[in-house]
């Protein structure tokens, strides 16, 4: 157990190298590179250009300045946004709890309705019940999420009036009662929770269901039928802990996804998180801003990653006792 | 006095556990131990001991799928891996326990059975016409009581016993001298495990063959086998 | 024939034929700016309507078609081809060739595909080819790590040791004996993969770094949709149809190419 | 027989809906038997005769979205001091189910709701299955599976009972050190092992009946013998009534009284052990006997059952003929023409013409 453990461990630090490798070279390769950025820009003065070369180490060779960097990266110093010379750390953390938020609220949702949905579909097989949900989850893996948000801000937000259409809180949050602080956010919170948890629930819930009727068809289930246990413990206790296994290593997966489709509707709904942060970076090449983005967004996936590992070591007895 | 086609010397294998990361040897597990013994032309060794205890192992090493840790394998005298892959396919054949999955699921009969048959001609550097092949394959199907429908079928739609003999079929057309049968018939009906043994035994006069079957069934090798060897946890027990 | 099949292939072939002769089907030029029509709803006339500058939608749609359908099945193949071969390779081998490609999967797997691709698209000049190739270059591992497994699983098969006992070579072996066990669901990705690619078209043409304006692409008709939310419904709906129905017209492709090619299922 | 009547099968088919072909397959047919207290009887038939579709049927756990049964599965509780029994059948128990004369209670098992099914399953009538390794649930540790099936039929019981009668139960099926085999889980058993844990859950609760599906099939040949002499042994000891369902006839002879020689999905003979084994009626029986691998046959030729098992889809063959007729080395004209009845000769059974009277 603790051989494994340490084992996921020096694979998570073999992975994070690779990560900021990756991140750094294609920064730094591709065509708009910084140095041609900052030549070309014109905000800068010659003397913070100069500045910013010796900080960067600009007139160095690649594989020094990405060594350079990767200690300071380290050290959680991604230096200062080109934009407004913040340190690049302060800005992301500003925003981190809001994509924190939201990307936690989505895993649960989708765990939770994605499960359900799954095992009723298939316990009633072949039923009505079924085969609505398998056609709503096929157009719901197909559907563009991008456009389900703007749909859902034209009825819900514009059309009905119901649920606010941007940002976190409204202007006059300051002024609320604690609860209406609360229900204030939770109403902001409603529309990109359920978009960025559409598709994803929608895999989940058409995984689950296949897994559950291959398991529903095993020997134990038969022999655990056979020693008179209710059909529904059948489905939630033997059934179910078969399915939940792999589940775990999915929704380990899911992150990027989630993580990846918060950079367009995070933009849509002005929502204050990482993800618009990121886009915003992008749109105005602020290279530090942008690696730093990249480089923490995937360590926080790697981390979910090694979580659900560690979990996964954890819910299966055969990989625990080996 | 019969030549041994086989002769095997102090086999020992055993596999190491990885570690999952980088690939590096944690520690051993041994499942074979100074196995000897030899065989000698057109007779039939039963190697006989309970699931688990490296006798599967044993039919790999000798049809070459694995290598031993030391000790050597001879086959007519000579290294077995000093063959080359061509020659050595005209020797030693091995018929695994599950005949489904001797059968490539996504291939059909016909298409498997003229591969091989192919295969026959291009080992013994014979250039051959398509009608010859036919021939050949309609030979071969009436050799193992086959009708030539299973030819357009796939391995899912065979009964239990069709499989069995296009698993045959396949080692057969090759013309091994000496004939693996790992556990053949454990998963049959005991009427079909009759007809397979009767047929083992035809092959064995027709072809002269040399049988190496390993089971656990005591029962099933002192019926066919001309002489035992019993193996437990990697050891050779008695003779 | 199943029925996710028929209705798969119709759709598919109908954006074929959508995309192959533009020219004939669309009413209007689809560049030309009408500056009297602005943002006139759907009519008989403008079937979907205008844009703000007066251009006729359906048009503008009919010619994204090209657009998003050649994105998506040339990205798709550069994916499609990479993750299969080194799918192959990784787990034919093994070894060290499969350690280093499955810690490269593991790390591309960890960036969201999407900031990768925003990445590398943002510093460079927005074109459709660099799209392609970077969709393309950037959505190989997942496939490459399942068809990995698969190979790892099949190469133990007694089928593949009586093939490799037979004396046959491993190029044969590979490909006549392995591949077929692994290409279905490969089909099957490829499908549902243009599905995903023509979504990251869009998406990239919807923040404005895909295809430039004035030059069409459902994407970026969305994200005037979106400037105009509050007037002009019709922006956002009929774009958003659009890829939603071509992505559920592939995915009813794959979903019935699996259940074709699965003889078991039947 | 003196003793209670357990178990009666009258007039049983089976058939199974198989959607592609639109087709049914009939499975069992003119299934009918009885099984006695503490009786030991054993299904004979190789794949394809329908020997675990008959076991899955008496506790209903064919897949029953495609399954059709006709006849009645007739089951006589034996259980005088089981409270939850008394409680529910007084539910349902209705001059239908008691018998004034007899002074018997019984049910028709094809007709009882899925609670009262609940009830019977692991409490009256357990089972065991074939492959050891599928049969557990991987990701439960063992005891937590035996405690189930105690829990299940057992209210108002504490934990440290429960624990105690698992580690009891245990000890009686022969595992050593029951307090360590309780922690594990399936994986970390041996094949053995794990039949004799299921042994120890199917019998549990004492039930009246065990249905033995191919217990030893997935096992070594020197474990057979030690895994159905300790079953037969603990099902004596609880006056456990056994069906024991194997495809090999020459298992069953030193551990059942009576046997049933299944083939294509009908019972084509029955006797007492000892009339089937040394003296083999139909044709089918006797080739089963011969054709059987045994070391003292080495050198002879074995004789085979040549063709294969016919079209159970087929109705008008199957109703209509011998089922054996198309591998039957004795057949005569008179075969092709009329399907024979069970003829009883000394108390053997046969299902073949050349026995009519």
């Amino acid at each position: 157990m603790i051989k494994l453990l340490l084992n996921r461990i020096v694979v998570l630090f073999i992975t994070f190298i690779g990560i900021t490798v990756i991140t750094f070279v294609v920064i730094n390769i591709s065509p708009g590179k910084p140095q041609d950025m900052m030549d070309m820009s014109t905000r800068i003065s010659f003397e913070a250009k100069q500045r910013l070369v010796k900080l960067y180490g600009l007139d160095k060779p690649l594989h020094i300045r990405y060594f350079n960097w990767f200690l300071r990266v380290i050290r959680l110093d991604f230096g200062t946004s080109f934009k407004d010379d913040k340190p690049v750390l302060k800005k992301i953390s500003e925003r981190l709890p809001a994509t924190l938020l939201l990307n936690i609220l989505s895993l649960g949702i989708i765990f939770f309705v994605g499960c359900t949905i799954g095992i009723l579909s298939a316990m009633y097989q072949n039923k009505f019940f079924d085969k609505l949900t398998t056609i709503v989850v096929f157009l719901g893996y197909s559907i563009p999420r991008y456009w389900l948000a703007i749909l859902c801000m034209i009825v819900f937000g514009i059309k009905l009036n119901w649920l606010p259409i941007s940002g976190l809180r409204s202007v006059n949050w300051e002024y609320l009662p604690f609860v209406g602080k609360i229900w204030d956010i939770l109403k902001h919170l409603i529309l990109p929770v359920a978009i960025s948890s559409f598709s994803g629930l929608a895999g989940l819930a058409r995984y689950v269901r296949g897994s559950m009727i291959e398991q529903l068809n095993c020997e134990y289930i038969k022999f655990a039928l056979s020693k008179g246990t209710q059909r529904k413990k059948v489905v939630f206790y033997h059934a179910f802990r078969n399915v939940l296994i792999p589940v775990v290593t999915i929704l380990g997966l899911s992150l990027p996804d989630l993580i990846g489709g918060g950079f367009i509707f995070e933009t849509i709904f002005a929502y204050p998180g990482m993800g618009r942060l990121g886009y915003e970076a992008i749109m105005a090449r602020d290279y530090p801003l942008i690696m730093g983005i990249g480089t923490i967004t995937a360590a926080l996936t790697l981390l979910g990653n090694f979580i659900a590992d560690i979990v996964y070591v954890y819910v299966d007895p055969r990989v625990r006792y080996k | 006095m019969k030549n041994n086609i086989l002769e095997v010397r102090n086999v020992t294998k055993s596999y190491p556990v990885y570690s999952q990361l980088l690939h590096t040897k944690i520690t051993k597990k041994i499942v074979l131990k100074n196995i000897t013994f030899s065989l000698e032309e057109n007779t039939a060794l039963g190697v006989l001991g309970p699931s688990g205890c490296g006798k599967t192992t044993l039919a790999k090493i000798i049809a070459r799928i694995e290598q031993p840790d030391s000790g050597e394998v001879l086959f007519e005298g000579r290294n077995i891996f000093s063959y080359p892959n061509k020659t050595f396919a005209c020797m030693v054949q091995l018929l695994f326990q599950n005949p489904y999955s001797m059968l490539n699921p996504k291939l059909n009969i016909g298409f498997l059975i003229k591969e091989r048959v192919r295969q026959y001609f291009k080992l013994n550097n014979t250039k051959v016409e398509d009608s010859t092949v036919n021939k050949k394959i309609s030979e071969l199907l009436e050799t193992v009581k086959l009708s030539p429908d299973v030819l357009k079928m796939y391995p899912y739609q065979l009964s239990g016993g069709q499989r069995q003999r296009v698993a045959i079929l396949l080692v057969l057309c090759l013309y091994p001298k000496l004939l693996i049968l790992d556990e053949p018939l454990s998963a049959l009906d005991v009427s079909l495990q009759a007809q397979m043994l009767n047929f083992f035994a035809e092959l064995k006069q027709q072809f002269k063959f040399s049988y190496i079957f390993i089971t656990h069934d005591e029962n099933l090798a002192e019926y066919f086998c001309d002489q035992i060897i019993k193996i437990e946890n990697g050891e050779i027990l008695t003779k | 024939m199943n029925k996710q099949l028929v209705i798969g292939i119709i759709i598919v072939s109908i954006l074929i034929f959508t995309a192959l002769f533009a020219k004939f089907i669309s009413p209007y030029d689809p560049i030309q700016q009408d500056l009297t029509n602005r943002l006139q709803p759907p009519s008989l006339k403008h079937l979907f309507g205008t844009d703000e500058l007066g251009r006729d939608v359906f048009s503008r749609m009919i010619f994204s078609t090209r657009v998003s359908l050649s994105v998506g099945i040339i990205a798709v193949s550069i994916a499609t081809v990479i993750g299969t071969i080194l799918g192959l390779i990784s787990g034919y081998y093994g070894g060290k060739i499969d350690l280093i490609i499955m810690r490269l999967v593991d790390i591309m797997l960890c960036f969201p595909t999407f900031f990768l691709i925003l990445m590398v698209i943002s510093f460079m000049k927005p074109s459709i080819y660099n799209i392609m190739v970077v969709i393309g270059l950037t959505s190989w591992p997942g496939l490459a790590r399942y068809v990995r497994g698969e190979v790892l699983s099949i190469k133990e098969r007694e089928y593949v040791l009586s093939a490799k006992l037979a004396g046959l070579g491993t190029s044969r072996i590979l490909f006549v004996h392995i591949l077929p066990n692994v290409i279905v669901p490969v089909i099957v990705t490829f499908s549902l993969g243009i599905g995903s690619a023509i979504l990251t078209e869009s998406a990239l043409s919807f923040l404005g770094l895909g295809v430039q304006p004035p030059n069409p692409s459902w994407g970026n008709i969305l994200t005037s949709g979106k400037d105009y939310i509050h007037i002009a419904w019709w922006l956002s709906l009929f774009p958003g149809m659009a890829i939603f129905i071509t992505v559920v017209g592939f995915n009813f492709l794959a979903e019935g190419l699996r259940i074709l090619l699965n003889p078991k299922e039947q | 027989m003196n003793s209670k009547l357990v178990l009666e099968i009258t007039d049983f088919e089976t058939a199974f809906y198989i959607k592609p072909k639109d087709k049914y397959l009939f499975a069992l047919r003119e299934i009918n038997f009885e099984l006695y207290k503490a009786q030991k009887i054993a299904f004979v038939g190789e794949s394809g005769s329908g020997k675990t579709t008959l076991a899955n049927a008496i506790l209903q756990l064919n897949p029953n979205n495609v399954t059709t049964y006709f006849g009645n599965i007739i089951f006589y509780p034996q259980k005088e001091n089981c409270s939850i029994c008394l409680d529910k059948y007084s539910i349902v128990t209705t001059e239908e189910h008691y018998d004034e004369n007899t002074q018997t209670t019984s049910y028709d098992i094809h007709t009882l709701d899925e609670e009262l099914l609940n009830h019977i399953r692991g409490n009256h009538i357990s089972m065991i299955f074939q492959d050891p390794f599928t049969a557990l649930n991987p990701v439960l540790r063992v005891g937590e599976q035996i405690s189930e099936v105690i829990l299940n039929h057992n209210l108002n019981i504490t934990k440290k009972e429960v624990y105690d009668k698992v580690i009891e139960l245990l000890s009686k099926v022969e595992l050593p050190e029951p307090h360590i085999i309780y922690k594990k889980y399936p994986h970390q058993l041996s094949g053995g092992q794990i039949q004799r844990v299921c042994i120890a859950i199917a019998l549990a609760n004492i039930p009246e009946i065990l249905i033995a599906d191919e217990p030893t099939t997935a096992l070594d040949a020197t474990l057979k013998h030690t895994i159905l002499s300790l079953l037969t042994h603990l099902v004596g000891s609880f006056s456990t009534s056994l069906i024991l369902i194997t495809h090999d006839i020459n298992l069953v002879k030193n551990y059942v009284d009576y046997v049933y020689i299944l083939y294509a999905g009908e019972i084509i003979e029955s006797g007492l052990t000892k009339q089937i084994f040394y003296n083999p009626l139909h044709p089918y029986t006797k080739l089963l006997m011969s054709c059987s691998v045994d070391k003292t046959k080495k050198g002879q030729k074995l004789p085979v059952i040549p063709y294969e098992l016919p079209d159970l889809t087929d109705q008008d063959f199957i109703y209509e003929k011998c089922i054996f007729l198309n591998r039957c080395p004795q057949r005569n004209n008179r075969c092709e023409t009329k399907k024979p009845q069970l003829y009883s000769i000394k108390g053997q059974k046969v299902k073949c013409l050349l026995y009519e009277k």
